[in-house]
């Protein structure tokens, strides 16, 4: 199987589906790389859970300060027109409907848009953090991730095998192979990373695909 | 009045076995790491501990000092354990060694909230259709479904803040906020460990996050070196 | 009948049940008085619903700024110490059990402690603002009041007739006529006004009053 | 981004006949005067108004601008009238010609907090055996009862603050903050108006009170002058 586009490659195309004025919220691990690709002209404003508006790229070494990081306790820095705010007063933003656009990491993803990303079934303890929130209240969800498991199984289910973090909640899915809508009539095949076509993208997804009108290869 | 005391072993004097206990702190920033010690020199045992996280990320001065000792019976957290390592906690509750009550984060800072701010109970549609709806009252309201979650709250909160002045008012640094100021208010007992303590009239009223009716003792922090990796 | 108390000497008998470092709520009326009555060397926190904790006595002419009041709207001074904080925030510290003692005003209290402070049956509207959210959550409730009516109606009364601003809420009164405690045998007659007997008081008063052990003249 | 718009005229173009509005203020504090003249100038009939009161105090900068001019269908409050005169709305409320929801003051700001932060309703214990109590869900926690409360938002929300940026970062002054950060959160469009706009950057982040994103317009004020009696 083709390995399609980098973690970093992922990250750069989800940028490009924050709009000019979004207020996003980055999950911890690949979703966290995203605010390193917006452009200069467009301008997102980041929200995370532990407190926090407005801040910008990952702090370089000699700019790090431990009382300013993000929700993956990475060091930042700060945008002009930043606010703090304590825990309580961040997840009222979220539940709130506030945030426009949350980028997630994911174990499996269904068809009906169902997201399993808080706990394997091989261990015995995972972290909620704030993705169930997040998943119930954001306007738009979106799904960063490698298509399939390292074994190569596909992450693209009928249905979940891992505990949910939520139900019909996730709005596209971008992996390493292929950009993929969840619409009410199943899983919609937008784009194809360079080189991979929809018929290799469909022999690692379990759902059946249907292929975008207009089904193009991604621009990065 | 004067609500400071002398030091981090005085200000933990009464928290005895059994307590259960708010620590303030998210990732790095805001942890009671003074207060932590302070506990683990007294020896408390059996605690039920509300905590983001359970700690290991920063052994030496998170919760993992209190687990790794023992002292921890029951964690109340969102985000327990770490992807990437075991944490002295997770070694512990592996073996079934200690209690874990594992709640969505807005959930759990929500109901700290309510039980500071004398709600029983309140409807949130975090949750519903995962494991978490387990054992709750679902209901519609508006065509939309929404799980009861009930109050929590605490015999001590230890959080830690920026400047503290003689009456308890608090102030904090940049994400060092968190859940130190909502904590502040749910417990029976408020202890803030501060960076500075400054005399009553010197912070600014429209600047201070905590008013110092929630706090019941100041104690001035160590200072310590956080490492990222 | 006698007058007993102004309202001035009602207001300064009530400051004496203050103690150092209580965190006090005043209502509109009478019971904001009682600010000018505590003595330099107890310091007592006060509260308001509006958003303010920590402040002192009433400003001056010169001193007053539109954007600092109390509950009942009137300019205020800051102490040091003071806070300020939202409407929510306030009333989270009011029902979180945080206020030690609120001092209200009423219509009617009856020997059950049921408290009548917010319509009176003359009138098709009133007001409720904090008063419901203070009886039900402060750990003390002291009322201020003329002990009748202007047509000599006892107030305190066995059963209020007036729409109920909380049940089983009211601990001490304090009149212009006597102390009375509410206790669970009953209301107990704990001081009188000076030249104010005991049968007078009860004279004006619905229930049966028991007589307190130490009854004595109030000092002032 | 600049949510500065250059007219309180401008600033509610859209507030149609029928909508349900927040309005901030307390007492003679913060109440955003310059936004309700400009609904008056506007002419939006058949309004619902959440307020703490129903003005007549500061007579041509209050609700009362609106009620004498007969926009107000329904008011929404906790402290409708005064004792010491009747306010053209009394007036108006008691000939049967305006409508009247009166809530505590803690539950009606819990109400609009819940209603900003996604919360559908919650337990409180104000009110229990009162009146208030008439066709809520009357429930036990802990021995202690407490009455079913919901959610509250309104179309708009009209608030007045201290300064904003051009993101929409607000602080308020002094006691002027009182219900203004909790409508703001509450509606599906926030104007602020304030004393002074400032360029992004200008507020201390450690200060801002409402976050921008709360806010949808911004507008400078006029002056006005509050006399005590």
């Amino acid at each position: 199987m083709k390995s399609g586009l980098s973690r970093e490659l992922i990250a750069m195309r989800a940028a490009k589906e924050l709009k000019d004025g979004d207020y996003v919220n980055l999950g911890i691990g690949l979703p966290t790389q995203v605010s390193s690709f917006i452009p200069e002209d467009v301008e997102v404003i980041f929200h995370s859970e532990n407190g926090i508006l407005g801040f910008g790229r990952i702090a370089d070494e000699n700019e790090r300060d431990p009382d300013l990081i993000n929700a993956g306790a990475q060091p930042i820095t700060l945008k002009p027109g930043a606010a703090f705010f304590n825990s309580a007063d961040a997840f009222a933003m979220i539940r709130g409907g506030y945030i426009d656009v949350a980028v997630l990491g994911a174990f499996q993803v269904s068809e009906k848009g169902d997201l399993a990303n808080w706990m394997i079934l091989e261990k015995k303890v995972g972290n909620i953090g704030g993705s169930m929130d997040l998943v119930v209240a954001v306007k738009e969800v979106i799904i960063t991730m490698e298509h399939t498991t390292r074994k190569g199984a596909p992450r693209i289910v009928k249905e979940c095998t891992y505990p949910l973090t939520g139900r019909g909640v996730v709005n596209l899915i971008i992996t390493n192979l292929a950009v993929i809508a969840v619409t009410p009539e199943g899983l919609l095949l937008k784009e194809v990373a360079p080189s991979v076509t929809p018929q290799e993208v469909q022999s690692v997804t379990e759902p059946k695909l249907r292929l975008a009108a207009d089904l193009h290869e991604m621009e990065l | 009045m004067d609500k400071v005391v002398s030091s981090a072993q005085e200000a933990v004097a009464d928290v005895t076995d059994g307590s259960t206990i708010m620590f303030g702190g998210f990732g790095v920033s805001g942890i009671p790491f003074t207060l932590i010690r302070a506990l683990r020199h007294k020896g408390t045992k059996n605690i039920t501990a509300i905590i983001n996280n359970a700690g290991g990320r920063l052994a030496n001065i998170d919760l993992a000092v209190l687990v790794k000792n023992r002292q921890i019976k029951k964690v109340i957290a969102s985000y327990p354990v770490y992807p990437w390592f075991v944490s002295p906690f997770e070694e512990q509750y592996l073996k079934g060694e200690v209690e874990l009550e594992i709640i969505p984060q807005g959930t759990f800072v929500e109901r700290i909230r309510a039980g500071g701010a004398g709600i029983a109970g309140f409807y949130t549609p975090t949750g519903v259709g995962t494991v978490v709806e387990n054992g709750k009252e679902k209901r519609s309201f508006n065509g939309k479904e929404y799980l009861l979650e009930l109050a929590l709250a605490a015999d001590f909160a230890l959080i830690k803040a920026h400047k503290a002045d003689k009456m308890g008012n608090l102030t904090y640094r940049l994400t060092a906020r968190n859940f130190n100021p909502v904590m502040a208010t749910a417990a029976r007992i408020t202890i803030a460990e501060v960076d500075e303590v400054v005399e009553t009239g010197e912070l600014d009223p429209e600047t201070v996050i905590t008013p110092g009716i929630y706090v019941n003792r100041v104690v001035k922090g160590e200072k310590y070196e956080v490492r990222f990796e």
